[in-house]
Parts: C-alpha cells; structure tokens; sequence
C-alpha cells in the first residue's frame, strides 16, 4: 500500500482567468447585483429627499418628544394627553403585547382542546369541532373581529341596563339547600354575610366588562412577597416531590399541595398586614360605572375573534400532530401497562408536540401581526395609535412606517428564535 | 454465544396435547354486536358516563345554536320591503328575523361598488370568462391544458383589463420618461390613440436594454451566450409592448376608475391579481434563497422573511402612503394598484415559502441525474426541478390563495371597498338601520366568505390526495 | 448459561398455568377472526405460532394482553381472567411483556428512559433502582454501551433488542413476540434470535409469533398451526416439521420450507 | 409643476370627505355634491373651463394629508382645521377658509344634559386624526373634568356607528359636521347638539408645499368666489356682468387687465368659475345654508361687510 | 452480437485514452476520501470497480463526470482536463454516460421523453431525430413499448434499463455505471446485467463499480479493489479473483464470495 498520510485539503491553487470560472462569474453576477440593490437603495434615498423637501416635511425622530396632546382609550401604564409622543407609542405597543400574549394563550387553549376534540370518539362532539374549526378558518379575520364588535358587542344593553353579575345564584343555592336539608336557620347568618358579597359586581354592557378591582394600600407589599415566597415554595415542592418519587417511587401530590401554597400563604400575609388590600366594585355613576377594572369591547372584540380564528388553525394542527404519532406507540405503552392518562402524557404529546411547535409559531406569529387589525375596531394598538394617530399628527410617514414595521419584525424574529429553541429541544435525534 | 445450544428443557408435548383440527369451522355471525347502528350508537354516543354527558352536552350546544339560526334566517326572516320599516318589529308586529330586503337593496353594491350601473355588462362579461376559462382548468380530466393555461393566465388579464377599465392607458412614458434625465418626448403627439410619446420612449428603452444585456451577458457568460441572452430580453420586451398595446388601445368603452370598483370586484382583482403574480415572484425568490451565491441567498432571505415578519397592513400603509415618496415625482401610481402592488410583495414571500417546499422535496438523486446527462443547470431548472417541485405544491397554493383572499378584506384598511368594506358602507345607511341589519349582512357576506374558503380547501384537499396517490403508483 | 436470577424469582409465585383460553372467538365487524380458539399454555413454556398472512396469529397474541378484545369465551392469564375491569386489565399486562413488529420504542426517550419508564411509572420503583435494573437486562440484550443513546440512532437489530429489554424491566412472567424479526434486515435477525434464546433459556413463558423454523426448532416446546381464524394442528416441534398432519399444514411447510 | 401635470392629465385630483352631507357626499347617483365639492369644481372651471374635469378621491381623516403628501390628490378639500403644524411641519399650504367652524358635542337627548360642563365621566367617539380629537383632551383638562374614555375610530362612519350604538356618551367634531352627522342618524329628533363651541375649526382647502403658483391659483379661486359675491357677480347674471363697468368686476372678470395669466390662467378665469359654480353665498345657500335639510345660518361665514369675516382679498 | 453502428460511430474520433488520473486526492470536509489515485483507463476497456463499502468507489467515478469536485491531481477525460471551467464540465458531461443505483429518471416525463430530453436540449437535436434515436437505444434495452409510460409504472430493473438507454441517447464515449444492480430484487439483476454485456460487447468503454462478480468475470478486462481511499490492487478478472496478492482483497474476496 503507497503511504499517504491524513492531511487536511490543499489551498485552493491558483487559476486560469476565464469567464467560464464559475467563482468569477457568481463574483460578477454579485458585484452587478449589489450595484443594483445600492443604485436602488440610493435612488429611494435620493428620491425620498428630495420629495420631503420638496414638501418641507421635518424629519427624524425629534417628534417623539413632542406633546402627543390625544387620549388613548386603554392604556397599561398611566399616560394623558400631556405626555409625549413617545409615551404614546410605548402605550401603543404594550396593548398590543397584551392582547397578543393573551390571544396566543386563549387561542392555544381554544385549540387544544378542539384539536382533541376533533378526534373524540363522540360523534356529536366531532361534528361540533369539526364545524368550529371549518367555519371559523374559512371567515376572514377582520370579518370576524367586526362581526364579535359591531353584530354583538353593541348590541348589549348601556351601561344603565348593564347585566349584572355577583355571587348571588351561589348563595342562593346555598341556601335553599341548607332550607331543603331542614338547616333553614343556619341560612339566616350566611345570607347576611353573603348579602354583602353577593350584590352584582361584574357588570357587562356595551362599554365592556366592568369588574371589581383591587386597592392595593399601604402593606401589601406583604402580600406580594408571600405571593412569590408561595411560587417559590412550589417550585421547590415540585422538585421535592419529583426527587422524592425517583428515589423511593412514591407519588408525592405536589400539584395540590402548590395550589393550597399559593392561596394559603397570601392569604395568611394578608391577615397579618390588617388587610390592606380592599376591593373597589364598581358603581354606576353619571354616564357610566366608576371605579373597578375595565375591559373595553374593542379589546374584548380583537381578542376574541384572533382566539377564535387562531384556535381553529391550532386544533387543526394539534390533531395532525396527535395523529401523526404512531398507533404502535400507544399499544407499546399499553402493553408496558401504562394507563391512558400516563401514556398521553409520557408518550404521546411530547412526540406529538415535535410536529406540532413548527406551525404553531406561524401561527403565534399570525395572530400577533393581525392583532394589528384592531384598527378597524378603534382599538388603541401600536398599529392605531402609532401608525394612526400620531403619524396623521406629525405627517412622519417615513420614520413612523419604519418603526412600527421594525417593532413587528423585532415581536416575530424573537417568537421565532424562542419557538426555534424550544423545538430544538423537543426535535428528535435520529442515526 | 447461545447457539452452542445449552440443552431447553425437554419438549413437554405429550402426544395428548398434540392435536390435529378435523373440523374446519364457518364464518359465524357474533353474538354481540360488532358493527351496525347499535353499536356505532354504543361507540360513539354512549360509550361511559362521560361519554354520555358528553353526548348531552353537545346535544344541547346544537339545540341553542341550530335552531335559533335557522329561525332567525329563515323562519322569521323578513323577505321583502323597501326600507327599516320592513324590518322593524314594531311596525311588522312581530319578532323579526333576517332583514333580507336589505341586502336585496345592496346587492349591486356588494358585487360592484359604485361602478357605474350602464357599464356593469362589464363586470359580468368578466366574471363570466374568468368562470369559463377557470372551470376547465380546475377539472383534471378535461384535455387542452396547456392552451387554457395560457388563455387564462395570459390573455385573460388584459381582456379583463381592458374591460373593467375601458383600456386606453394614456402611458405618457417608458423607462427612460421615468427614470431618465429628462422627459424627452413629452412634447409629441397622438397619432390614432397612440402617444407617440411612450412608443418612442418604449422603443429606445427596448433597444437600449437589449443592448446592455447583450454586452453583460457576453461578458459574463461568453460570447455565445449574448445572442440568446439578447433575443430573451428582446422577447421579454416585444410581449410587454404587446401588452400595453393591448391595454392602450381605444376600444370604445368608457373609462370607470378604479376608485368606483368595490365589493366583490375588488375582492377578487386583487386576490386574483395576487396569486397570478406572486407565482413568479414566489419561485424567483424561493430559487434565490436556495442560491449558492450568498449575496443573492442573503437579499432573498431578507425580502421573504422581511415581508413575512410585518402585517399585511403595514404593508399596505407602505404601499399606498410611502411608496410614493419614494419614487420619482413623476411618477403616480393608482391607488388599487398600489394596493395591489403591496398585496402582490407580501403573497410572493409566502409563495417563496411554499415554492421552497416543492424544492426541497425534490431528491437529490434528480438534480444528479440531470447533469450526469449533461444538462446545464438553467435547464435543469426549467425542465426537471421545477415541473415537479411545482407540481407537489400546489395545494399549497391553493391554500396561499385562500389566505390571500382572506386578506383582500384588508384593503378597508387603506380605504378601498372590497365586499366587507361595502357590507360595513351599507350598514351605515339609515335607510336601512333596524335591529336585524347588523346580523343579516354579517351572515350574508359570511356566506359568500366560506363559500369561496370551504370550495377552494376541499379542492385543495381533494386535490392533495390524488397528488399522493399519483405519487405513489 | 444458567437462569437469570431475576426473571427466575418473578416465576416463583406464578400459578401452573401461564395462559388458558377457552372457546375464544372475536369479530372484527362481520370479519369472524378467532373461531373457537382453546389453547392452554403452561408456566416455562414456549409456544411459536405459525400460519399464512391474515390467519389470525397476531389478533390471538394481542388478546391475550387485551389490545385486542375479545367476544365470546374466557382468557385467564396467569390466573386472572380478561373482563372489561380495567384494574384486571391492568394487573394482567404487569404480568405481560409484549413485542412488536416494528419495535415501537419511544423515539423521544433515551434507550434507559424507554426502559425504565413503565417500572417508574406503573412499578413506582425508585429511579436508581429501576436503571439498575433496566442496564441488567441492557446486558442480558447485549446493549449496555449505547444505554445513553436514542432509539434513532441505533441498528434495526438493536432496537428490536432495547424493546425486550423494555418488556423485560416490567419482569413479566410470559412475554409475547408478534413477528419480532420480520422487519429486520437479514444480518439482525440472527442476534435478535439470540436474545430470544437466551431467554428461553432462563425459563420465561413465550409465546412467539414467527416464520422462523430454525428458532422454533431450536425452543419451542409446541408449535401451533393456524388458518383461517383456527388452530388446525399442534404439535412438539421435530413432529410438526417432519410429519404434518392435515393438508394446509402441510401446504403451508411446503411454501416456507425449502 | 402641479399645474402642468394637471393641465397634461386633463383632471384636478381632488380629495374630498367620504361622505358628510353639506360638505362632501355623493348621491345616489354617485355625484358629487357639497361647499368642499364645489370648491373643487371651481378650480376646475378655473382651468378648464368644465367644472366635471375633477376626480374626487374618499378620503378618511386619517389618511387625508398622506393622499396629498404623496401627489395622488393635488388639494385637499375636505373640511380641514387649519393649525399651524399642519401648515408648517406637515408640508401644507392653507389657501384659505371656505368654512369657519367650531367644535361641538352631540348627545342623546334622553340625557337631558344642558351643557358640556355636565359632561364629566362621559365616555366620547372622536374621529382619528383630527383637531377634535386634539380638542377634546384639551376640554377637560381647561375644565378640570375627567372624561370616562375618549375613543378614536379611524371613519367617520364607524365613529358614528359606535356613538348610535351606544358606545359613547358623546360625539364630538365640527358643528357643521355634527349637524350633518345628526341628519344621518336613524331618528335626528333623539340627538342634541349642546351649546358649547369649545374651539376654532377655520376649515379651509390645502395643497402641498413647494409650488407656489399652484398655491396661488387655489388661493385666488377662493378669493374670487369672495370677491364676486361682495361684488354681486351671481351665476345666473354673470354674462351681464362681464359688460359692467364697475372697475372692480372688471378686474375681477378680465375685462380690466390680464390678472388671470399671474396663476398660469387666462383673463376670464373668474368667469368660468362663476358660470360653472356661482359664487360664495350661492355655494353656501346651496349647499348647508338655512334653505337645506342642514339649515346652518351663515353667521361667522357672512361676508366682513355684512356681520361676517369673511373677506376676499382684492383684485388687483 | 456486432457493435452497434450508432455507438461505433461515436467512437470513431476519441482519443486513445479515456481516462486518466493522476495523483487525484479529494476531502469531505477533513476526510480525506481519495487518496492520490492514479488509474489510467484505455479506450474500449472495461473496469469493474469493487472494494468495502465506504471505500470511495462512488465519490472515484463520479469525480470522473465532476460530479464530485477533486482538490488535488489531475484528471483528463477524453484529451479534456477537468477544472473549473464550466465549459469543459459541460463537454466532459456529454461525452460520458451515468447510470446510478437508483435510476434518477425523471418521474415526471414518460420514458421517451427521459430520453429525448438531453439530445434536444443539450445536443440541440430536432425532436424526430431525437425520439428515432431514443426508440433506437429503447429497443436494444428490450423496452420500446413501454416508451409512452411514465418511469413510476415500470419495475426497477425496467427502469434501470431505460436509465441506461437514457445516457446512450447522448452517445457517450464512456458509461459509468454506479452499483446499477443493489437497489433491483434478485430476479431483475440478471435483464440489468444481460443491457450492461450488450453495451460492453458493442465496444463500449465502460467504469462500474458492482459487486456482481460473475459479470466482473465475464465482461471485465481489469478489475480495482479499492479500500480507504486508495487503489489496494489491479489486475484482470481470473487473477484478481483467483489469486488475490493483498490481504484485504482476500478478506474481501471471502467475505463477498461463498
Ligand atoms: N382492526 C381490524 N379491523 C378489521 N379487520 C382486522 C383488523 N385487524 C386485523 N384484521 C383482519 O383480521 C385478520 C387477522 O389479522 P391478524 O393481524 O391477526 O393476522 P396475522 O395472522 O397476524 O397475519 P400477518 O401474518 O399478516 O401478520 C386479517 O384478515 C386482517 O385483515
Ligand atoms: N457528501 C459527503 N460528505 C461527507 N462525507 C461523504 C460524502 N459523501 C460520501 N462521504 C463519505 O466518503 C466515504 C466514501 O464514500 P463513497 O460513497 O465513495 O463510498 P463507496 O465506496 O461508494 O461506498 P458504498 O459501497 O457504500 O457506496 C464514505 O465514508 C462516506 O461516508
Ligand atoms: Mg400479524
Ligand atoms: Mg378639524
């Protein structure tokens, strides 16, 4: 046998110049094709200047300092119309984060459980899920935001005739049960204790949903401390009960226990602080309900319809992702005698979700950009209030365009490199 | 190891066990029910306790909605009336369903818009050849494809064109008008409806364009590689002019501005219009993106993943508000085009996408087997990757399309009326204000919306399955 | 080799008769599939079941750890019988191990997780234990060096060899095979057989789903022929082979056998 | 040159309201018709001498100053409030004020509110993109009243819908607007308009910075239709006019000096616009005056002369 | 059988040798595949091509058409150096044939059009030449009636036939054939290897990497062993198999041969 040593490949040598090299040629098709793209960029430029001066538009990002001098109807973080343009736009954003992060929820939930749905053996519950999903992904999506906003929301009753809502039918049942099992006495002390509670106080009418709101005062900070020693608790007691069930193979209710941590402990701060949280309910007052939370129905109308439209595209791929994983996995869970419940969740949704995570963050994605369609509604998005209002404001058009598209870009890119991470982890390692 | 057999303990087969069948038995029915109404009731209604509640509950879930829709758009449907007072429970003297003489009244808006009523032959004429001409394409037995898929994809725009907007473009200038020094020829006449202002303008570019691809072409692919490089562009150019020929002539109709185009019109010339022309824009990025050369790799990932990153609507707020700014001055664009040109950029990133997928799917083994017989790799393209790359994904663009359509109902949003934007106009008349208006047109667009979706996912579906069986014969 | 002491003090309790079927017949719709099927099969057995495609052989196995049900008739397993009582069910597939065709492990688990998954979960045995005992049978299957690895990332052969060491954590008292080496290439069928042997060998009750007649010659106590939804002849294995009794065993011996 | 290209297309793109009765709104027929419409119609007399030569772009009040920015109208004429940003950092040019107005609120009558002070904790429908919507946060606040929400919806339609339906409390926009807005409202006699002008509203026509003739002939269109009403110069007599021999309606109608050449026109420019459109107090009369299901008396809008401010600059 | 006039014809001009290597090395990455080759092939012969699997007999015949680019030594294809130049990969292309182990038709076009498809876009061919010459090389591969199928309605050693008309249609000077039998069932090896005789006894020059020892015998004039990247041995047929010098041609030989 010659004798040749392992050796890395040679330098590339030196060539022949010919323009049939193809290296020379993909150089020159690129060199032609960056002097393209820079002519292009260039005469944008070139052209944009020129017409803004023209128009004696300002530019820049000077603007955003300026006095915005508009009210916005939902806002996360104080703000009135004294603040800044910036201010604005930092409203703006977080509405959208808002209903996006909780459209993303509502809609995964939506479609899982659809997605299951669709494969119960339930004939009637199919047929349920089936027409769901049909209907809902095959209506446009701004379609369905103006029919939950226009055909339903407004029509509820004004705020004077509000559907109210308290804890008054619990009660009431409590009671006629105690009267029915001849404790009709002990009814007397708990209605007058109930009374208080059970006075409406969610009220739903065509300005939204108005809810009773927490008064944080002085010392609740207790109670948030408690909150997160509880979560911390449960962590631990979930690793606990894990290391535990390892080491000795006995099931530790760690679940349960986790929950009654995180009502418990708060609670228990809350007495010793004196109760310094207080409950403001909401009153009808003038025009409208004063004081609690409210949820205004152009929020209400976005989030539903993208829950509702996305959860139809999740289910289907949740039950694409479910039936895609073999019939033989849940035989061989079966005959290692794992019970249904176990098998799903040890066996057939980490594998199914594999298939699953990929489309799921399109569709993440497609309901954080279509959030931008409140618009249509009048819901103070980044879309609305930045793109809307403060460029008709400021004229802007350039600077204001860029930036919202940039700040959707940013909202996808990161989804994606999240989703891409967690579906790197969940990704099958083959030969 | 084990085959130098340790001895088994031995067979414990008495000759009793042993045993020869004498009989052989018949099929025999079960004594329990395995199939039939019984049991499929037992199996998918009533199955367990849970099964049962589940049952009830999706019984009663249908209950209150079923019936109540049925009542409200049927039963108790008002069907004939002049205004609310049709439809107003107080003047009817009971309760009102769907106020369908609403929608009555708004028809010719919901399928026009405003577009003039003595020319809506037009309209019709169009959406009658688009049938026509659609049909034969979508139904896979009939022969003579490929001159339908021309009549449809080539001749029928311009026809379509040239009859929504009465033809007779007016172009003033070509390339050289536009992004030339000066406007050269802006001084000549018409002769006989023609400008001689644009075909001059056209002509030199046409020249001056051939003429440059010539030259870069024998300079980077050689001298024998020019005179075809030049013939394509010139080919590509004679066609353009044909086209615009085509669109510029007189033919005696009025012109209806875009701007009087609404409803369902304006849904399908944009949704149509999108996907014919994100098909090559779809595949030119989809090939850019797979390109070894990493600038051309970069600039396509960058487009695709740009437009697919932001909301169509911003990219309608670009095309319709910024685009301008950007161009020259001299240069104005329509605003359904320009709404047009925004749809046709954000479909032909996700055509790249579905386009990819087609390319990706196509084994290795083919692009090899091509050049081993010495194809060079433009015609490998043309004739052996993309033919089947296409073909496997074309219940993906079925779907793409669906989603465009979808879409069309954005341009609201830049304030043109497609059928949503013309259904949300007639809600505002109080002609027609009552209590029932709201529901009914929402139910009505709602029907035309999911006819169009559903028709287009089953065929795509149906579609899908008889790709994979073909596939798999 | 001599027995491995595990799988020896899991058989201690066991009754005498390791499966009993008796007047067992199952539908599929109108498709009659098991006629009439009485087979009795004692603890330390090995039964392989032989027969054309479509005969029943894989629908026989599978009821006997219920992933089939059945219609008419009793099975009793290891001295349970199969009703609809899912905690029967339960007891009665702790007591079986199966494998498959197609191996079916759980490609998101590593060859240790997929191993000591169900003793985990359904033996609540402690982790360490339940590797412990899983890298046992890794050994006795030959694999302890690739425990860490994905089932992906492993040959046909040993995948098939992971999935009896999966059904072996359970220490199961009668393992069933459906075709295990039918979805092999050639050269892994061999050290497949070998693990079967081996097992064999330490006493388990088998019963073997198989075309493979040098393996049933080699273990198998009885061989059982079926056709059509029937066992038509049972036998000890030299006799089968050499002298079948009814014709369609004998067509059948003749098309396998060369 | 906006002029040029104009005269080349052979229409003025004009953008208009979509849809306010009085102002700017097409009838069945799709016609254009109101004071922001016949502006338009006079700049196209002007040029053309055809009053039909104009392309009416629909514009929402968001997007309004785009449209123009961006060269596809080349003025806007769709009651808009002249403030100084929009003349200055947005790139306009006012060319005058067809329309003095003021802000004003509608409510249900239901209410019984007297007021806007009783406004407090009211929920309020606003336009997006407009003073109003400007205005209205500045109300308030001068007034130490906390508003319930302001919500800003992107059509006058859709604001409308959602103040009919029950959204709001309050609609808030120009007094003029408010009145045609009530005409479009299912039962006119429930709604109110309150007392309060809390604002000046000058809504004027507006074309882009950097031509400056362009600006001038839409400036002087408006003086003219001024100038002829002070001077009596009417549609239907006009032709008589053209004969008379007061010096300043000579002027004004060329018969006295070429003035028309100086914003790039002929001589008998103010002719053609008179015959095609009449002049201001016509336009007014015809299009939101007493006489109109409108019925707005001129008030601030009557000439300087007769109790107003409106003044057209002279001829000369 | 006389040689095949069409195929003759195309000889007629070739240079005397076909191929020639010289100290060819190449890398994946750093793995280093070919090392310095040399092997200088006559017109007319034929070599068959065997060694280990992973041995680099693939990545050797396809650097030989550029399929596979080599870093270093050189490499004349009939009197054409192969470089960069893609020129001369394009003419080196239409003078040699490739048959590979799948086939590669294109499943889209019917077999007269896999075959029509190079000579008219490559050789610029009208289409009536183009199909005579198609159904010319169609019927000595024994398939002309098959011509208006499509390749996914053929068995595989059909279609490696039509594979192998395919490139002739071209008329190369040289076939590389690349295990053109492993992917056929047994019983269509032989119609494969009965195409593969025809063309060698047509005087065609012809590399092929095969296992199939009786047709190194029959048809080979010298046979390459190859192992890790080099050329371990060469020699003609009966000595090579006979009388193998190295020792891993003899562990292969045994381990090949029975
Ligand atoms: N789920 C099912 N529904 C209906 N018929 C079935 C089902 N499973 C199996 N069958 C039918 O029952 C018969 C017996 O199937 P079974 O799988 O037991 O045969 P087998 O002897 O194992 O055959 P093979 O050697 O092919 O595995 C076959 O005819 C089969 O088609
Ligand atoms: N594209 C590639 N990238 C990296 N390594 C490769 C590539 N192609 C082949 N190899 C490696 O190069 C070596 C030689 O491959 P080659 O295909 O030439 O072997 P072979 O002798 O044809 O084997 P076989 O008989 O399996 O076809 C192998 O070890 C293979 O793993
Ligand atoms: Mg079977
Ligand atoms: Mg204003």
């Amino acid at each position: 046998m010659s004798d040749v040593r392992l050796s890395g490949p040679p330098a590339a040598s030196r060539r022949r110049w010919s323009w049939t090299d193809p290296k020379l040629r993909s150089s020159v098709i690129q060199i032609v094709l960056a002097l393209i793209m820079v002519w292009l960029v260039w005469s944008f430029y070139a052209n944009a200047q020129a017409n803004l001066s023209r128009l004696g538009i300002a530019s820049g990002f000077g603007f955003l300092d300026n006095r915005a001098g508009f009210a916005i109807s939902q806002t996360l973080i104080p703000y009135n119309e004294s603040m800044s343009y910036g201010r604005a736009f930092v409203v703006g954003l977080l509405n959208t984060l808002l209903v996006a992060f909780l459209g993303v929820v509502l809609a995964t939930l939506i479609g899982f459980v659809m997605g299951v749905a669709r494969l119960s053996k339930n004939v009637v519950i199919k047929a349920l899920a089936s027409a769901y999903v049909e209907i809902t992904r095959n209506l446009p999506p701004l379609f369905q935001i103006m029919f939950w906003y226009l055909a339903v929301l407004s029509t509820l009753p004004g705020p004077r005739q509000s559907w109210g809502f308290g804890l008054q039918p619990l009660f009431g049942a409590i009671g006629s049960g105690l009267s029915a099992i001849g404790l009709g006495f002990l009814g007397t002390p708990i209605s007058n204790f109930a009374a208080g509670l059970a006075a409406p106080s969610v009220f739903v009418n065509n300005r939204g949903l108005v809810l009773p709101r927490p008064v944080f005062e002085e010392g609740s900070m207790a109670i948030l401390y408690a909150l997160i020693a509880a979560v911390v608790a449960s962590f631990v007691l979930a690793r606990w009960a894990k290391k535990r069930r390892e080491a000795t193979g006995k099931p530790f209710p760690a679940f349960w226990a986790g929950l009654a941590l995180l009502i418990a402990l708060p609670l228990a701060a809350s007495f010793a602080a004196g109760n310094p949280v207080t409950i403001e309910t909401p009153e009808l007052r003038g025009f409208n309900f004063a004081g609690g939370l409210k949820v205004i129905p152009e929020f209400v109308a976005l989030l539903l319809a993208l829950a509702i439209y996305t959860g139809g595209f999740i289910a289907e791929i949740v039950r694409s992702g479910i039936l895609a994983v073999s019939k033989g996995q849940s035989e061989a869970a079966h005959s290692l005698g794992l019970r249904n419940g176990p098998t799903l969740r040890l066996v057939i949704i980490p594998q199914a979700m594999r298939v699953i995570v990929p489309p799921l963050t399109s569709q993440y994605l497609n309901l954080t950009k279509n959030s931008s369609l409140g618009v249509a509604v009048g819901y103070p998005d980044l879309f609305a209030v930045f793109a809307g209002t403060t460029l008709n404001q400021t004229g802007q058009a350039i600077e204001i365009i860029a930036v919202t598209m940039a700040v959707y870009l940013t909202i996808s890119i990161l989804t994606s490199a999240i989703m891409g991470w967690y579906n790197k982890r969940v990704a099958l390692v083959e030969r | 190891m084990s085959d130098t057999t340790v001895p088994l303990s031995a067979p414990r087969v008495s000759p009793a066990q042993a045993y020869v069948s004498t009989t052989l038995r018949e099929q025999e029915p079960a004594p329990v029910a395995t199939r039939g109404p019984v049991l499929w009731v037992r199996k998918h209604l009533v199955g367990s306790v849970p099964q049962v509640l589940l049952t009830l509950f999706g019984i009663w879930l249908v209950y209150v909605t079923v019936p109540p829709m049925i009542k409200f758009f049927l039963i108790d449907a008002v069907w004939t009336g002049a205004n609310r007072e049709a439809c107003l429970p107080e003047k009817v003297g009971r309760a009102v369903g769907a106020c369908w003489p609403f929608v009555w009244a708004k028809l010719d808006q919901l399928i026009y818009g405003f577009y003039p009523a003595s020319e809506r032959w037009r309209v019709n004429v169009v959406y009658a050849l688009g049938v026509i001409l659609l049909l034969p394409l979508l139904i896979q037995k009939l022969p003579g494809k490929r001159l339908n898929a021309i009549l449809f994809f080539g001749i029928y725009p311009v026809v379509a064109f040239v009859l929504l907007t009465g033809g007779n473009l007016e172009m003033q200038r070509f390339l050289i008008g536009y992004f030339g020094p000066t406007d050269l020829f802006a001084g000549a006449g018409i002769v006989q409806g023609m400008r001689i202002s644009f075909w001059i303008d056209f002509l030199l570019s046409t020249a001056i364009v051939t003429g440059i691809a010539y030259l870069v072409s024998r300079i980077v692919a050689g001298p024998e590689a020019a005179p075809g490089a030049a013939k394509t562009t010139l080919s590509v150019f004679v066609l353009l002019g044909l086209v615009i020929f085509a669109m510029d002539i007189d033919v005696g109709l009025p012109q209806v501005e875009t701007r009087l185009w609404g409803g369902l019109l304006v849904t399908l010339v944009i949704a149509v219009t999108g996907i014919t022309v994100s098909l090559p824009f779809g595949i030119l990025l989809a090939l850019g993106r797979r390109s070894k050369l990493p600038l051309v790799k970069a600039l396509s990932i960058i487009f695709i993943e740009f437009w697919r990153g932001v909301p169509l609507i911003t990219v309608l707020f670009f095309a319709t508000y910024m685009l301008p700014l950007f161009l020259p001055g001299r240069l104005t664009i329509d605003g359904l085009l320009r709404a047009l040109v925004g749809v046709a950029l954000f479909a032909s990133a996700y055509m790249a996408e579905v386009v990819r997928g087609g390319l990706q799917a196509i084994p290795k083994g083919q692009y090899e087997g091509a050049m081993a017989v010495g194809l060079p790799s433009s015609l490998m393209l043309r004739l052996v990757v993309l033919p089947q790359a296409l073909k496997l994904v074309i219940p993906g663009i079925v779907n793409n399309f669906i989603g465009l359509f979808k879409d069309t109902t954005l341009v609201l949003i830049v304030s043109i009326f497609d059928l949503l934007g013309s259904m949300r106009a007639a809600f505002t008349d109080p002609n027609w204000a009552s209590p029932t208006t709201l529901f009914t047109g929402f139910g009505f667009a709602g029907i035309i919306y999911f006819v169009f979706c559903f028709g287009m996912s089953r065929y795509s579906m149906a579609l899908e399955k008889r790709l994979d069986r073909a596939q798999r014969h | 080799m001599s027995a491995d002491p595990i799988i020896a003090a899991s058989e201690a309790a066991a009754p005498k008769i390791a499966v009993e079927m008796t007047g067992v017949n199952k539908w599929y719709g109108d498709f009659h599939v098991l006629r009439d099927v009485n087979l009795t099969v004692e603890r330390g057995e090995r039964l392989v079941i032989c027969g054309p495609s479509g005969s029943g052989k894989s629908t026989l196995i599978r009821c006997i750890n219920r992933l089939e049900e059945h219609q008419k008739g009793r099975i009793v397993v290891d001295g349970i019988e199969l009703t609809d009582d899912l905690k029967r069910i339960d007891e009665v597939r702790r007591e079986v191990g199966m494998c498959f065709q197609h191996f079916n492990l759980f490609p998101h688990l590593t060859i240790l997780e997929n191993c000591t998954l169900a003793p985990m979960w359904v033996r609540k045995m402690p982790k360490k234990e339940a590797e412990d005992l899983a890298m046992h049978f890794l050994e006795k299957v030959k694999i302890p060096h690739q425990a860490h690895k994905y089932p992906g990332q492993l040959s046909g052969g040993q995948q098939q060899r992971v999935a009896i060491a999966r059904a072996l954590c359970m220490r199961p008292r009668i393992m069933l095979f459906d075709e295990p080496t039918s979805a092999l290439d050639p050269e892994m069928v061999k050290e497949v057989l070998d693990t079967m042997v081996s097992l064999a060998q330490d006493g388990m009750t088998m019963l073997c789903v198989t075309h493979e007649m040098g393996f049933a010659r080699q273990v198998a106590n009885r061989v059982i022929f079926m056709d059509a939804g029937q066992i038509i002849e049972m036998n000890e294995p030299n006799a089968f082979f050499s002298n079948p009794q009814h014709e369609r065993t004998k067509l059948f011996l003749s098309q396998i056998l060369h | 040159a906006t002029l040029d290209e104009v005269k080349a297309r052979g229409s003025v793109n004009c953008g208009v309201s979509q849809g306010l009765p009085g102002f700017s709104s097409p009838n069945d027929k799709n016609e254009w018709g109101g004071l922001d419409v016949d502006f338009c119609r006079a700049i196209a007399a002007a040029i053309f001498n055809d009053p039909a030569k104009v392309k009416f772009s629909p514009l929402s009040a968001k997007d309004r100053f785009t449209a123009l920015t961006s060269g596809a109208i080349d003025v806007l004429s769709r009651n808009t409030t002249w403030t100084m940003s929009r003349d200055t950092t947005l790139g306009f040019n006012f060319a005058g004020v067809i329309y003095y107005d003021g802000q004003g609120f509608l409510v249900r009558k239901a209410l019984g509110l007297k007021s806007a002070k009783e406004l407090q904790g009211a929920s309020i429908c606003v336009q997006t993109g407009t003073s109003n919507e400007l205005n209205v946060s500045d109300f308030f606040r001068s007034n130490n009243m906390k508003n319930g929400e302001v919500i800003a919806f992107g059509t006058i339609d859709e604001t409308v819908k959602a103040y009919e339906s029950g959204r709001c409390d309050v609609f808030t926009a120009d007094r003029s607007q408010l009145a045609a807005v009530r005409l479009k409202l299912t039962n006119a006699a429930d709604h109110v308009i309150l007392p309060e002008t809390i604002s000046k509203e000058p809504l004027g026509p507006l074309v882009r910075h950097g031509d400056d003739q362009w600006f001038d002939l839409v400036k002087w269109v408006y003086f003219a239709l001024l100038n002829a009403e002070e001077l009596g110069v009417t549609q239907k007599n006009v032709d008589e006019q053209v004969n008379s021999q007061n010096p300043d309606v000579k002027r004004l109608l060329g018969t006295d000096g070429k003035y028309g050449e100086g914003i790039g026109l002929t001589a008998d420019w103010a002719v053609r616009i008179i015959k095609a459109t009449g002049n201001y107090g016509e336009i007014y009369d015809r299009n939101v005056g007493p006489a109109t299901p409108l019925g707005i008396e001129r008030g601030l809008n009557n000439l300087w002369n007769k109790g107003g401010i409106q003044y057209g600059m002279p001829v000369r």
